[in-house]
């Protein structure tokens, strides 16, 4: 792609700063997660989650994310964690759900890390 | 001239707002939290402040990246709060000072900061969320007894402001206040970080050491944070970790005025934060 | 490195949107406006630009008060031109250089220009028209020959930035551009002035002793106009003359180069307008 | 007023700058001239001038000056020349419409004026 020449960047293992490269591709993902602060645009995708998909022109990448329910894939499609958490909540799941989903580990095995974080 | 009374940094987590809203504040998992802002309660109530400049970011509810503003000043008669999505009941809508949101805008300017000024905005859970544990009584009544001031610092889109533009934008709103004709006393709040990262493999990231490190720093080594580039802090305290720029910022308003620590209140995890409690007063 | 080809400065005046969709270019109240640009398409012919990096105000189609950016950068697939409330149909969109809208959003940031990031926006008669001026057959065929990155300079709600600091931002742009890693040839265009004022008792004030020394002034002598606060060019060129900052950045991107002054022409009036176009490029 | 203490202004003859100070008194009118943007707002204010400055809840003194069809009047109640060009375009005035009724000379008198300006 056109933008990895731009600058060295640092790689921060397991972590993608959202930046112009994640913004350019995420934009129709991130504008559709935007619409979820009305409960009427969380009505209206629970009822049809792909008329509402295309009516904000989501990608097939983007399509397929959302589809899978997986964070990680939704990331790699743009998606912004701010956007995206409004999304999660009409899949209701919660930060920890999220957190475990993503590391791979059960929910308890995930809180149970952050509580470890603070001893 | 308006006097500075001092400043109280606090992270913020949109679950702070379901513990509320559901009256949890005695809960085990809940109370070493709430507690903790007790203290900071009783100086503001010797304090007295009539007008809070808050530093703040906002979450995807009031910008979205159609027109994301790197610094962004509130110049509004009043600032409503509103769904972000989960449904969470809105609280207490804040009345703007917008005599002083002008005073800031001008002075912004003319220290070259190239602000975005909003004369109507929504505020989230960075706003409302610290207005409800510093003033519950206020919640409870549905009306602040402050007018504020909100400020936004960009943590969505990278590149964010460094360390060191958030300090001196800090300095530049200590001027705006210090040259404000008026006699109320204001108060600076900062909201946002301790670390925590909601995303990626490596989410559930925390930083204790590094959190503590910063909290003492900025009683007398304030400008110590900004050694570090946006990208070594997201490294040291996660994706939204990012959101310390608030704290510096504030701090920046203290600016060269040696301070005291009032008080400070350190907690691992609030949902998937570690949550820090800051309360500066000149010296 | 991207190569900058030069720039053409170029006043606006949504009349000119009315005249091109009447076809008055030979009517003799338009003929020496219109016919004043053949020199810069002859200029455009040779030197072929692919990309226009284009600084422009908005008059109240895409910003509003409730967010009223100082700096706008455009980081757009696509600009849409739009109805601004007179009905003139709106022209052709223009394809947005998204790659360099983030080489110059990061550059900025870097240089500690607090932008506001625009990954969707429409453009008024502040983009279009150049365009429509500079390419009649790009107009006709409904396609522009270049892809362009909006940056807008807030002339709407004073505080402006300064001179000044308009013209580090156009340095700013220029680093950015030179350390694109892309070898298109860029064209900087400036849409915006001369004096006038629509509003006041005073409207319809013009003063081209000092348009054209301002204009004389960019040739040689680049910073003179910084010498003057926003309120002191206010008074000299019109409430709306202030749109020469657009002007000023330009020339921030030739910057310390020496100029050549390709092409100068200035007419008075086109609707209340002082109009100027010069054609710089790199002596 | 309270901002006038904010710093000593110079003042130009004839002329408003757009500071905090009109923004502030401004806010309603110019919202209401910012929708005219759209056809469909255009045309419902013609409609029925009163219900639309109501909906936009105008201050009195705005709702005066839009029923004056006064420039100056529209100006002082915190009116933006950007965004009351789009009123003046509903009324059917052009910029020297305009400007020859701020200035109080026929439209052909402000025309010749703008033409001396240039020789
Ligand atoms: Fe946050
Ligand atoms: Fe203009």
């Amino acid at each position: 792609m056109t933008t990895a020449t731009r600058k060295c960047r640092r790689s921060i293992p397991g972590t993608a700063i959202f930046d112009g490269d994640l913004a350019r591709i995420g934009y129709a993902l991130n504008r559709m997660c935007f619409s979820f602060n009305a409960a009427e645009c969380r009505e209206a995708f629970q009822r049809d989650e792909e008329a509402y998909m295309t009516r904000y022109r989501l990608t097939d990448a983007q399509k397929d994310a959302v589809r899978s329910r997986q964070v990680l894939q939704m990331i790699a499609a743009g998606g912004h964690p701010y956007y995206l958490a409004k999304l999660a909540g009409i899949f209701g799941l919660d930060m920890q759900d999220i957190g475990a989903q993503q590391t791979g580990v059960t929910k308890e095995a995930f809180q149970a890390k952050l509580v470890a974080a603070g001893a | 001239m308006a006097h500075i009374i001092g400043s109280i940094s606090t992270s913020h987590v949109p679950a702070i707002g379901g513990a509320l809203a559901r009256q949890k504040q005695q809960d085990p998992y809940w109370k070493p939290f709430f507690d903790a802002y007790g203290k900071a309660r009783e100086w503001l109530g010797r304090e007295r402040p009539d007008v809070v400049v808050i530093l703040h970011n906002d979450h995807g509810l009031n910008f979205f990246l159609d027109k994301m503003p790197t610094f962004a000043v509130g110049a509004a008669d009043v600032y409503k709060n509103a769904d972000e999505g989960w449904g969470i009941p809105p609280l207490a809508e804040a009345r703007g000072c917008v005599d002083l949101s002008w005073q800031i805008v001008e002075t912004l300017i003319e220290d070259e900061f190239d602000i975005t000024t909003c004369q109507e905005a929504l505020v989230d859970h960075s706003v409302s969320l610290p207005l409800a544990l510093l003033w519950p009584e206020g919640k409870d009544a549905g009306a602040w007894p402050v007018e504020i001031v909100p400020v936004c610092i960009n943590t969505v889109l990278a590149p964010y402001p460094s360390a060191s533009r958030c300090y001196r934008l800090g300095q530049s709103l200590r001027r705006a206040i210090e040259s404000w004709d008026d006699d109320r006393r204001v108060l600076i709040i900062a909201s946002g970080g301790l670390s925590h990262q909601l995303d990626g493999e490596r989410a559930g990231f925390i930083n204790k050491p590094f959190d503590l490190q910063f909290m003492d720093s900025l009683v007398a080594d304030p400008t110590w944070i900004t050694q570090y580039s946006n990208e070594e802090l997201v490294e040291l305290t996660g994706t939204q970790g990012i959101e310390l720029l608030m704290w510096v910022a504030a701090r920046g308003v203290l600016d060269e005025t040696p301070v005291k620590q009032h008080h400070a209140h350190y907690h691992v995890p609030i949902s998937n934060t570690a949550t820090g409690l800051l309360v500066l007063e000149p010296a």
